[in-house]
C-alpha cells in the first residue's frame, strides 16, 4: 500500500489519471527485457505495473533482447559503449551483470535510488543473489534483483513409490539426502522400471556446465574454483586456484560413477551408479529435459522452468508432462557445509541464475525509471510475475506465502525452491570468467566422458585457470 | 562361362555391357542419371529431415528416434530413413501466429532487394573496367577489393555500430580528431544495406569482371559504333551477354542478404520486425533461453526458403541461356 | 548534315556533356572515374571500420576491464608467443602446441587450414559435378536445379540446426551408423573436436556445393556452343570436349569460385556454435568472436591475423593460377 | 571409301510455330575422291546440308551414309571429316598452334609429326611464323586461314569446307585453290565445298551442285552447268554477269520477244509447240557488236539498242543496253525484256548513249520452259541462209 | 561535310615482345561523297585502320579528322559513322528487327519512322519476313545482310563496310551492289569499303586505296589502278588472274628477258639506261594467239610457247603457257620468267600440250624498276615497223 500515489518529484502530474496521460506529456520508459515474457505476457505484465503503483503518465516498452543471454550481454554492450540513451533499462544475467559493473557501464543505483528502496534490497531480497548486482570492491548496488533461478533434483514420484520409496514420508522435498543414498536410490529406481535412463543432467561444453552443473557437484563436494566463497569475486590474480583439490576430482568421479558405473578401487563401491546416460555430455538443459517429460528418466536436475513445464496436467497439454508424478527435492550433497575444504562450500548446492534490472546511465529519464523500478519491487508485482510467468520472487519471505503457494503447479514446489534458495552457490564472475567458462566445461566434459583421468584433466584446468587469473 | 560371351544365353548383366560397350552413348546416359540421382539425393535429404522436424509436434521433437522400428514379415528392424513423430502441419501456421514472421520475410526481402541492385550496379562498373580496360594499377586495385573480403565481419561491426549510432563524430583513425557525425541510422534499413552492399561486393566484381572480360570485343565495338557510350554498351549489350553471370552475381548476392543474421541482429537493437530485423532474426525468436521450437524453427526456414527458390527458379532461366552464338565470325 | 547529329543535340544539354566528358576520359581515367563509387563505399563501410579495428588491436585491456592501454604490436607477437593463448576459448591455442594429432585440432590456425582445404577441395569436384548435370537438357531439369541449388538458400542457423539434430544424442541418427564406419566417436559426438569437424565440414560441403555449383553453371553457359561443334568434328570425344574447351573456359569462373569459397572457408563461424561450439571446433572467426566482448584488442588482433593468413592463401592460390586470374 | 550419299535427306526448324525448312528431300551421291562445290544463293541451306554430313545436325528425314556405312545417327568424331565453318570458330583461348594441332593432338599423334603437320599447313596458308599469336590478335583472312589449317592438318576421308576463303584476297584464293587441289589429289579425299565465288566453284570442282531454297537444282560438271543448265534458275545463278532473260512467244519458224525475233523451228525441238510462251536465255558473252558478225558461225541478225550503262571492268566493259523505246534510261523501271547486258572486249570503241546494233550467238541460245523453268533447248539450230530474224516493230521505229 | 582524313596514322600492337605494325604512316584523304575500296592482301591493315576511322582502336600515332573536326580520340558514337564489321558482330540476345533499330532506338527515333527505316533496310537486304528471327537462326549470309541493314538505317555520314558482302551469293552481291550504289547517291555520304573482291572494287569504287603490309601503295580511280599501277604490287595484286611479270634488262633497242625479246627503246623513258634490270608486266588478257595478231593495234613480233594447262571457266579460258624448254611441265618448279598466263576466249580452238605462238599488245606493256618496284611506263611507245622483236635463242631451238 505504501507504493500507491506517486513517487518524489512526479507527485503533481501522475496520480494515476487518465487525463494527464491523454495530455501528451506521458514519457515513455524502455526496458529491454526477455523476448518470450513480451511475447506471451507483455500487456499483463505492464497492468501489473500500473496496478502496483507506476503512474500512468509513464508508459513501459518492452524492447525484446536477443533470445540468446550472450548476444543480449553483447547487444547491451555494444549499446552502451556506443553512448545509447535507449533502451533506458534492462534485464541483465546475473551471470554477467558484473562485467557491465566492472567496466563503468550502467548506472549506480546506490547514487540513484533512494534509501528506502536501497534498504528493502538489502534487508529483503536473497542476499546472494543481490550480490551479483554489486560492485564487489565497494558493495554499491547497479542491478535491482527481478528474479532468481535455483536448480532442483527433480523426478518422478510414481516411479519413486513403485519402487518402494516414499517420498512424502522421507521428506524429499525439503530434506537434502547425501550423494551415496540419492545414487542408490536412483540405481535402483532405474533397475526396477524400464525408463532409458535414471538421471538426466547437463554436462555439454557450455556455460551451464562450468556456471552451474559441476559447480553446484563440485561445491556439495565441498570444492570450488578459487578457494572459499569469499574469493568468488576477486579478487583476480590475488585467489587460489583450487581445482585440482580432491575434492573437485572426487565430484568429477562421482560423476564417472553415475555414467560409467567406473568405481576407482572401490572409492566408489558404496555409490550406485550405470544409470546416467553418456548422453548428458551433449546435453543442456532442453535436450535432457525431453526424456524425462517423456516419462523416460527418474531423476532429472533442471531449472523451476522444467517444474512449470513438466508439472502440467497431461491431459490439459499436446507436450509431454507428468502432472502430479512429478517430484522435486534440493539436489543431494556429498559432505556437509561444516566438513566442507573450501569455506562456504558443502552442503546441498544450487547454482544461481536469474536476472536483474539495471539502468542506463544515459537515459534521460531516470525519474521515470526510477518510478518503474519502484513498481517492479511490489511483492505483487512479483507474485504476478510467479503467476504468470513462472518468475520466483526475489525475495525469500515471498516463498512461504501463501499466495506463493497458491500459484498453479509452480506453488506445488515452493518449499524445495526455498530450501534451494537458501544454498546457492553464486558463479564466480569477475573480468575474467568469460575466459574461464569454456576452459571448465571442456575439462569437466573430457573427465566425466573418460577422455582423461579426472586428475589429469582438473590439473590441465588447473594450469589454464591460473594462466587466465594471471595479469 | 567367361569364354562363351557370344552364347545368347548371356547374363543380363553381361548383355547390357554387350551392348554398352556397343552404344556408348547408353553408359554416359546411365552415368548421368546416376549421378543426378546421387547430388539429389544428398541435397535433398537434409532438407527432407528439415520438413520431417516441422511437421513432429514440439513436445516429441527431442525425445525418441526418428528411426521407426518396423515389423515386416516378423522380422523386425530399424526403418532407415527419419520419418515424423506425430504429424503437425500446423506448425507452418504457428510461426505466424507467435511473431509476425512474414514482417520479417519483408524485411529480409526488401533488403536484399536494395542491396543486390546497389551491388550489381556498383560491380558492374567495376567488373567494366577490371575485366575490360588495361590501366596500371588494375591487379593492385583488385587484389584491394578482394582483401576486403580476408576479414571476419566482426572486424567492421564495432566501429560501423558507432558511426551508425550517430551519437559520437566520426574520428580520424589513430586520432581523437573528429570529423562530422553520421546521422542515425540504427535500425534503419541503411545501416544495414550499406554494409552488406560492400562486403558482398568483393565476390561480385569478380564474378562480373570474368564475365564481362569474356565477351568478345567485336560486339561492344558494334554497340560504340552504333551509338552507345561505352557505359550504354556495358549495360546494353555486355550486361544482357552475360545474363548467367549477371543472374548468379544477383542469385548469390541476394541469399547470402536474406540470410544474413550477424550484421543485422548487431544494427537492429533488438530482434523486431520493426527494426528491421531479418528473417533470422524472426526464426530465432522461437528459441528461448532454454527451449528451442525446433519444429517452428524448421518450419519458418521452410516457409523463409520458398522465395528464394522462386527466385532461383525464375533466375536460373537467364543462368541457363547461353547467348554468344550466333555473334560473331571469328 | 545528317539527321543523326541532329539527334544528338537534342538531348538535355548537361547530362551529353557529362556523357562526352566521359568518353573522351583515357581508359586509365576512365577506369578510375568508374571505380570511384566501389572504392567510396568500400572506403566509408569498409576501410574506415577496419582502420578503426587496427587501431584496438594496439591496446590492451587490463584484467580488470576498466582501463586499455596501449600496447603496440604486443597483441600480435603475444597471439603468436601463445600468452594470448588464455583467452581462447577452453584449450584451444592459436599455433599448435606440438605436432600430435589432436593439438593441431586445437589449433585454431591448423584447424581452419584443414576445414579449408578439405572442404573447398570436396566442393569444388561436387560443385562441377552439379554443374555438368544442370548445364544438361533433360526433362524437369529446372526442378533438379533448383532442388540443387536449395541448399545454398539455407541459412546458416539453420543449416546448423540440420545437422545438429542430425546427429544431437536425444533423436540424432546418423552417428551410429557413421561412428560403425569409424567416422565418428560414438558417444559425446558434437563435443569430440575430429568427430565435429568432420561433421562441420560435410555440412559445409552441403550447403556451399550449389555455390560453385551456380558459378559453374554461369560459366559453362558462357560457352559459345559453336566450339563444341568444331571440337565433335575434329573428333574430339566427351571427355577431350570437356579437357580442351570446357574445363579452359571455365578455368576463370572456376577460379573465382575457389577463390572465394576458400575466403569464406577461412572465415567460417556461424555454423560451428549451432553444430557443436567454438570450444570444440576452434576456427579462427570463432576466436574473433569468442574474445569479441572480453578483449578487443585480442580480437582484432586475431581477425587481423585472420585476415593476413587469408591474403596469403589467395596470393598462394592466384601464383598457382598463373598470373591472369586476376 | 569416302563416297557420301544423302537419301532423301530433309530438315526442318521449328521457329516459334512456323517451320523452316533448310533441306528438302536432298538426294546427293558424292563419289570417292570427288570435288563437289555446293552453290547457291544465300540461305539455300548448303550449311545445312554440310552439318547433317558431318553430324552436327540431324536430319528430319532421310538417312546419310559414307563409305558404306549408315552414319545418320553417328557422331561426328566417328565419321572421318574435317570441316572449315562458315564461322570460322576457332578456340579462343589457344594459339593458331594449338588450334592447328586440336584434331592431332586428340589422337595422340606423336609430337613430332604433330609438329610436321601443323608446320606444314601454317606453310600452305601462309601463316609461317604467327603459330603463336592467339586469334583475336589476327586478321579476319588470318583467322579464316587458321581454321583452313586446322582442317587439313586432319587428313581426314572427306573435307566439309563451307566457304572457307570468302575472307582472302584474290591474290590468296588462288594460291589456296592450287594448294586445295593439290591436296585433294596428294590425299585422294573427297571435298565438299561450299562457295559463293563462281570461279572458285568452277576451277576447283569435279561437280557443282546447285541448290534452291534447300533443294537440289542440278548437279554437273561445272561446264555442264554453265552451258546446258538444267533450269531457270541454274542459268540465272550460274554466271556472272548473269544471263539475260527474254520472255518470247514461239511461232511456226521464230520465236519471238517483245523487242526482237529470234529464227526458230519449232519442230527441232521436241515438246515445244507453236503458241508455246518460253523464255530465251542469252549470256552477255553471247552478244556482240555487229561488226563481229563474221566470227561468229551462227549470228542472229542485228538488233538495234542503247547503250544504257557502261561498266568498265579491266579486262572487259559491261554493257547495259535498252531495247525498244530506247529513250528512257535505267532509272525508270522497266521490264527485263527490254534490257540486255552485253560483256565486250575493253578496246571496243563505245560510247553511253550509243545506239548501236547488235547480234546475239545463236549457237548459245537457252530455251526455257516458262512455267515449269526447265531448260528445253540449250543450241538453236543453225537456221538457212541465217535469215528469220528480223527486228521488232519498236525497233524499226527507232 | 563527312571528308575524311588520316594524317600519318600508325597503329602498332606489341604481341608478346615483338611488335606487329598494322598501319604504318598512312595518309588519305577522302573526299565528302567519295566511295573508297580498300584492297590488300589479308593482315594487311584495311580493318585496322577502318577502326582507326571508326574510333575503335586509338592509333598510336597521327590524327584521324572527319569534317572539319579532329576525331582522333572522340569516341565512336560521336563521330557520324556507320560500320559494317567484317565479323559482323550482330548482337546474339536481340532479334532481327531489334539489331537493326539498335542505333536507331538509341537515338531515340519515333516508333513509327524506325519501323519505316527497318522495313525499308530489311527490303533492301531481302530479309523481309525474318525480323523476329535469332542471329543463330540464320544462315552465314543471312546475318551479314542483317549486319549491313543495321549501318544502312542509320544513314551517317559516313559508312565504313568491312567485306559486307563477303559471304552472299554472286547474284545478291550484284543486287547489294547496285543498292549500295543508289544509297551512296541518295544519301550523300562517303563510304569507304574493304573488300576482297576486285569486281566489286572495279565497279562500286571512286577510287581504290590498294594497301600492303600497313602502308598505302596507290589511292586512284579503278581502271588507273587497273591500267596504270603505281607499282609491282599494286600490278599485280589488282587483276585477276594476276599480271605476267617477267624479267629482263635494257638493251640499245630491246628488253631482253630470259625468253624472248620486247623492242623498246630506252630513250623513250625517262630514268631508264641500257643494262638496266626491269620487269615487264603483261596482263593475261594483253596476250593473243598470233591468228589475232592483226586485230591489235601494236603487236609484238611472235612468241612460241606450249600450252601448259586450260583452265575453262565459262566465259573465257585461262591459258597456262610454258616457254623456253617447254618440255616440263608445271608440277615441276619453274621460274615465273618461264610462264605466262593467257586469257583467251571460250571458242578459242586450242589444246594442252599444243605448241602455239602468242603475240603481246605492246600498247599494254608495263615496265617496272625491279629494284624499287616502281612503275616506269604503262604502255611501249610504237616502234617502226613492229621490228625490234625476236625470239629468244631458247624459243629459236623449240
Ligand atoms: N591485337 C593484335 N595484336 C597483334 N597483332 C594484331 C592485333 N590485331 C591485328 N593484328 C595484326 O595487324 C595486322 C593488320 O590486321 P587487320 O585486321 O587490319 O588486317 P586486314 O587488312 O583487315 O586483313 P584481312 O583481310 O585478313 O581482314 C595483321 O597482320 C594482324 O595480324
Ligand atoms: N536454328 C534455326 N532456326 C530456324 N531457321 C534456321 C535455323 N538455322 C538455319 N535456319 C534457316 O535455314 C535455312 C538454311 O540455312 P543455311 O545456313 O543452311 O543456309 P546457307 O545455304 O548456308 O546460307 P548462307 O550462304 O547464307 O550461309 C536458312 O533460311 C536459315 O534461315
Ligand atoms: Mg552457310
Ligand atoms: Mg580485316
Amino acid at each position: 500500500a505504501d507504493f500507491v500515489g506517486g513517487g518524489d518529484g512526479g507527485g503533481g502530474t501522475g496520480n494515476g489519471s487518465t487525463g494527464d496521460g491523454s495530455s501528451g506529456q506521458a514519457t515513455t520508459v524502455q526496458w529491454g527485457f526477455d523476448p518470450v515474457a513480451v511475447q506471451n505476457n507483455g500487456p499483463a505484465i505492464k497492468q501489473s505495473l500500473h496496478d502496483n503503483g507506476l503512474p500512468d503518465s509513464v508508459e513501459v516498452e518492452f524492447v525484446p533482447r536477443d533470445q540468446d543471454t550472450g548476444k543480449a550481454r553483447a547487444n547491451y554492450n555494444r549499446l552502451l559503449s556506443a553512448g545509447e540513451t535507449d533502451p533506458d533499462m534492462f534485464l541483465m544475467d546475473n551471470g554477467w551483470t558484473n562485467i557491465f559493473i566492472q567496466r563503468g557501464q550502467i548506472q549506480n543505483l546506490t547514487e540513484m535510488l533512494p534509501e528506502e528502496m536501497l534498504s528493502t534490497v538489502d534487508n529483503k531480497y536473497f542476499s546472494a543473489f543481490t550480490d551479483t548486482a554489486r560492485n564487489p570492491q565497494n558493495g554499491n548496488l547497479y542491478g535491482v534483483p527481478v528474479f532468481p533461478d535455483f536448480p532442483t533434483m527433480q523426478y518422478r514420484k510414481d516411479l519413486a513409490n513403485e519402487a518402494g520409496y516414499n517420498p512424502e514420508s522421507e521428506n524429499w522435498a525439503t530434506e537434502p539426502m547425501t550423494w551415496k543414498k540419492w545414487s542408490n536410490i536412483a540405481a535402483d529406481i532405474y533397475d526396477n522400471s524400464d525408463v532409458d535412463f535414471g538421471f538426466t543432467t547437463q554436462w555439454d561444453i557450455y556455460v551451464g556446465t562450468a556456471c552451474c552443473t559441476f559447480n553446484e557437484v563440485m561445491s556439495s563436494w565441498g570444492g570450488a574454483y578459487f578457494g572459499g566463497r569469499e574469493n568468488l569475486f576477486g579478487p583476480v590474480g590475488e585467489r587460489p586456484v583450487t581445482v585440482n583439490q580432491p575434492e573437485v576430482i572426487n565430484s568429477l568421479n562421482m560423476m564417472r560413477k553415475f555414467v560409467h558405473d567406473e568405481d576407482f578401487g572401490g572409492e566408489f563401491s558404496d555409490y550406485g551408479g550405470g544409470f546416467t546416460p553418456t548422453n548428458i555430455l551433449g546435453w543442456t538443459e532442453e535436450p535432457s529435459r525431453a526424456p524425462f517429460a517423456e516419462g523416460n528418466s527418474v531423476f532429472h536436475r533442471n531449472w523451476p522452468y522444467s517444474l512449470a513445464l513438466c508439472g502440467r496436467d497431461p491431459e490439459e497439454t499436446d507436450a509431454p508432462a507428468l502432472g502430479e508424478d512429478l517430484g522435486a527435492m534440493p539436489i543431494p550433497y556429498a559432505v556437509p557445509e561444516s566438513e566442507a575444504a573450501q569455506p562456504g562450500t558443502g552442503g546441498t548446492t544450487a547454482a544461481l541464475g536469474g536476472w536483474h534490472m539495471t539502468v542506463n546511465p544515459n537515459s534521460g529519464q531516470k525519474d521515470a525509471v526510477q518510478q518503474v523500478i519502484r513498481a517492479a519491487m511490489t511483492e505483487k508485482f512479483q507474485l504476478k510475475l510467479l503467476e504468470i510467468q513462472g518468475w520466483l520472487p526475489p525475495r525469500p519471505e515471498l516463498f512461504n506465502s501463501q499466495q506463493a503457494k497458491d500459484v498453479p503447479i509452480l506453488g506445488r514446489y515452493m518449499e524445495t525452491l526455498r530450501v534451494a534458495g537458501d544454498n546457492t552457490m553464486p558463479r564466480p564472475v569477475t573480468a575474467v570468467w568469460g575466459n574461464q567458462t569454456s576452459k571448465i566445461a571442456q575439462q569437466a566434459n573430457r573427465a566425466v566422458g573418460q577422455e582423461v583421468p579426472s586428475e589429469q584433466a582438473m590439473q590441465a584446468l588447473q594450469t589454464s585457470l591460473k594462466n587466465t587469473e594471471s595479469s | 562361362m567367361a569364354t562363351q560371351t557370344e552364347d545368347s544365353d548371356a547374363g543380363p548383366l553381361e548383355r547390357w555391357t554387350q551392348s554398352a560397350i556397343e552404344n556408348p552413348e547408353r553408359v554416359y546416359r546411365a552415368l548421368f542419371y546416376a549421378a543426378m540421382l546421387f547430388f539429389l539425393v544428398t541435397t535433398m535429404f537434409p532438407f527432407y529431415w528439415l520438413l520431417v522436424l516441422a511437421v513432429t509436434p514440439e513436445g516429441n521433437l527431442l525425445a525418441g528416434s526418428f528411426l521407426p522400428t518396423v515389423n515386416l514379415f516378423g522380422v523386425s528392424g530399424t526403418f532407415p530413413l527419419p520419418v515424423p513423430k506425430g504429424f503437425n502441419p500446423a506448425a507452418f501456421i504457428t510461426v505466424f501466429e507467435q511473431v509476425p514472421f512474414h514482417l520479417y520475410m519483408l524485411n529480409s526481402f526488401a533488403l536484399a532487394v536494395t542491396t543486390t541492385i546497389i551491388v550489381l550496379f556498383i560491380a558492374s562498373l567495376a567488373g567494366y573496367v577490371f575485366g575490360r580496360l588495361r590501366f596500371p594499377g588494375r591487379a593492385f586495385l583488385m587484389l584491394g577489393i578482394l582483401a576486403i573480403s580476408y576479414f571476419p565481419p566482426a572486424a567492421f561491426v564495432i566501429p560501423l555500430f558507432k558511426v551508425f549510432a550517430g551519437n559520437a563524430p566520426v574520428v580520424i583513425p589513430f586520432t581523437d580528431i573528429g570529423l562530422f557525425t553520421a546521422p542515425r541510422l540504427l535500425n534503419t534499413p541503411g545501416s544495414m544495406v550499406l554494409p552488406f552492399s560492400s562486403l558482398f561486393m568483393p565476390l561480385s566484381v569478380f564474378i562480373l569482371t570474368t564475365f564481362y572480360g569474356q565477351i568478345p570485343d567485336g560486339l561492344e565495338d558494334a554497340a560504340r559504333v552504333e551509338g552507345t557510350t561505352r557505359l550504354g554498351a556495358l549495360f546494353r549489350v555486355i550486361m544482357p551477354l552475360s545474363a548467367p553471370g549477371v543472374a548468379t552475381a544477383a542469385v548469390l548476392t541476394f541469399i547470402a542478404v536474406y540470410n544474413e543474421y550477424f550484421f543485422s541482429s548487431i544494427m537492429a537493437t533488438s530482434p523486431e520486425a520493426t527494426k528491421w530485423s531479418p528473417i533470422l532474426g524472426g526464426i530465432l525468436s522461437y528459441q528461448t533461453q532454454y527451449t528451442t521450437q525446433y519444429n517452428l524453427m524448421a518450419a519458418a526456414s521452410i516457409v523463409g526458403v520458398l522465395p528464394v527458390v522462386i527466385l532461383v527458379v525464375v533466375a536460373q532461366e537467364r543462368i541457363v541461356s547461353g547467348l554468344t552464338s550466333g555473334a560473331l565470325k571469328e | 548534315m545528317s539527321t543523326e547529329a541532329g539527334r544528338e543535340s537534342r538531348r538535355s544539354g548537361a547530362l551529353v556533356d557529362l556523357m562526352r566528358w566521359m568518353e573522351n576520359l583515357s581508359d586509365t581515367q576512365y577506369a578510375y572515374l568508374l571505380l570511384t563509387p566501389v572504392f567510396l563505399l568500400l572506403g566509408m563501410v569498409a576501410l574506415y571500420p577496419l582502420l578503426r579495428t587496427f587501431e584496438l588491436s594496439l591496446y590492451a585491456l587490463s584484467v580488470d576491464l576498466s582501463t586499455t592501454s596501449f600496447v603496440g604490436l604486443d597483441n600480435y607477437i603475444q597471439l603468436f608467443t601463445g600468452e594470448k593463448n588464455r583467452y581462447l576459448p577452453g584449450g584451444t591455442t592459436f599455433l599448435p602446441a606440438n605436432l600430435e594429432f589432436i593439438s593441431l585440432l586445437n589449433s585454431a590456425l591448423v584447424l581452419t587450414l584443414i576445414i579449408a582445404v578439405v572442404s573447398v577441395a570436396f566442393e569444388t569436384v561436387i560443385g562441377l559435378g552439379q554443374a555438368l548435370i544442370l548445364d544438361q537438357d533433360f526433362y524437369g531439369r529446372r526442378w533438379v536445379r533448383a532442388a540443387i541449388i536449395i541448399p545454398w538458400a539455407v541459412p546458416i542457423v539453420i543449416q546448423g540446426m540440420i545437422f545438429f539434430l542430425m546427429f544431437n544424442n536425444n533423436v540424432g541418427f546418423a552417428t551410429p551408423p557413421l561412428a560403425d564406419l569409424g567416422l565418428l566417436a560414438p558417444t559425446n559426438t558434437l563435443n569430440d573436436t575430429a568427430s565435429a569437424t568432420f561433421i562441420i565440414i560435410v555440412a559445409d560441403i552441403w550447403k556451399t556445393s550449389a555455390f560453385m555449383a551456380l558459378l559453374i553453371l554461369a560459366g559453362l553457359q558462357s560457352i559459345d556452343r559453336g566450339l563444341y561443334n568444331v571440337a565433335k568434328v575434329a573428333g574430339a570425344t566427351k571427355w577431350q570436349q570437356f579437357k580442351l574447351i570446357t574445363l579452359p573456359l571455365i578455368l576463370p569462373t572456376i577460379g573465382v569460385a575457389v577463390l572465394f569459397r576458400s575466403v569464406q572457408v577461412m572465415r567460417i563461424y556461424g555454423i560451428i556454435p549451432t553444430v557443436s561450439s567454438c570450444t570444440v571446433v576452434p576456427s579462427l572467426s570463432c576466436m574473433v568472436v569468442a574474445t569479441f566482448n572480453t578483449r578487443e584488442g585480442v580480437s582484432a588482433a586475431i581477425a587481423f591475423v585472420t585476415a593476413a593468413i587469408i591474403g596469403i592463401v589467395v596470393m598462394g592460390l592466384i601464383l598457382w593460377q598463373g598470373e591472369d586470374a586476376i | 571409301m569416302a563416297r557420301v550419299r544423302l537419301e532423301h535427306v530433309t530438315k526442318r526448324y521449328d521457329d516459334q510455330g512456323e517451320t523452316v525448312t533448310a533441306v528438302d528431300d536432298m538426294n546427293l551421291d558424292v563419289a570417292h575422291g570427288e570435288f563437289i562445290c555446293f552453290v547457291g544463293p544465300s540461305g539455300c541451306g548448303k550449311s545445312t546440308t554440310m552439318e547433317t554430313i558431318a553430324g552436327l545436325t540431324i536430319p528430319t528425314e532421310g538417312e546419310v551414309y559414307i563409305g558404306d556405312r549408315e552414319v545418320t545417327n553417328l557422331p561426328p568424331k566417328d565419321r572421318g571429316i574435317a570441316m572449315v565453318f562458315q564461322n570460322i570458330a576457332l578456340f579462343p583461348h589457344m594459339d593458331v598452334y594449338d588450334n592447328i594441332s586440336f584434331g592431332l593432338r586428340l589422337r595422340d599423334y606423336p609430337q613430332d609429326e604433330i609438329d610436321r603437320r601443323v608446320e606444314r599447313a601454317a606453310d600452305i596458308v601462309q601463316l609461317e611464323g604467327m603459330l603463336d599469336r592467339m586469334p583475336d590478335e589476327m586478321s579476319g583472312g588470318q583467322r579464316q586461314r587458321v581454321a583452313i589449317a586446322r582442317a587439313i592438318v586432319r587428313e581426314p576421308d572427306v573435307f566439309l569446307m563451307d566457304e572457307p576463303l570468302a575472307n582472302l584476297d584474290a591474290k590468296l584464293k588462288v594460291h589456296m585453290r592450287t594448294e586445295l587441289q593439290r591436296l585433294h589429289k596428294e590425299l585422294d579425299t573427297t571435298i565438299i565445298y561450299v562457295t559463293h565465288d563462281q570461279e572458285e566453284a568452277m576451277t576447283l570442282s569435279d561437280r557443282i551442285a546447285v541448290l534452291n531454297s534447300g533443294a537440289l537444282q542440278q548437279i554437273d560438271p561445272p561446264l555442264t552447268c554453265y552451258n546446258e543448265p538444267a533450269n531457270l534458275f541454274v542459268a540465272g545463278f550460274i554466271g556472272s554477269p548473269s544471263m539475260n532473260f527474254v520472255s518470247g512467244n514461239v511461232t511456226e519458224n521464230s520465236i519471238e520477244t517483245p523487242n526482237f525475233t529470234l529464227a526458230f523451228d519449232p519442230a527441232s525441238v521436241e515438246g515445244v509447240g507453236v503458241g508455246d510462251e518460253l523464255t530465251v536465255g542469252i549470256r552477255p558473252e553471247d552478244i556482240h557488236p555487229s561488226a563481229k558478225r563474221d566470227e561468229i558461225a551462227d549470228p542472229s541478225s542485228p538488233i538495234s539498242a542503247t547503250v544504257d550503262i557502261l561498266e568498265p571492268m579491266g579486262d572487259e566493259i559491261f554493257t547495259y543496253m535498252l531495247l525498244g523505246e530506247g529513250e528512257t534510261s535505267m532509272t525508270q523501271e522497266q521490264t527485263t525484256n527490254d534490257q540486255l547486258l552485253m560483256s565486250i572486249d575493253p578496246d571496243a570503241d563505245i560510247e553511253e548513249d550509243d545506239d548501236i546494233e547488235v547480234v546475239i550467238d545463236r549457237r548459245n541460245v537457252h530455251l526455257f520452259d516458262t512455267a515449269s523453268g526447265e531448260a528445253l533447248v540449250h543450241k538453236l539450230d543453225p537456221v538457212g541462209s541465217g535469215g528469220g530474224v528480223t527486228g521488232s516493230e519498236a525497233e524499226s521505229d527507232d
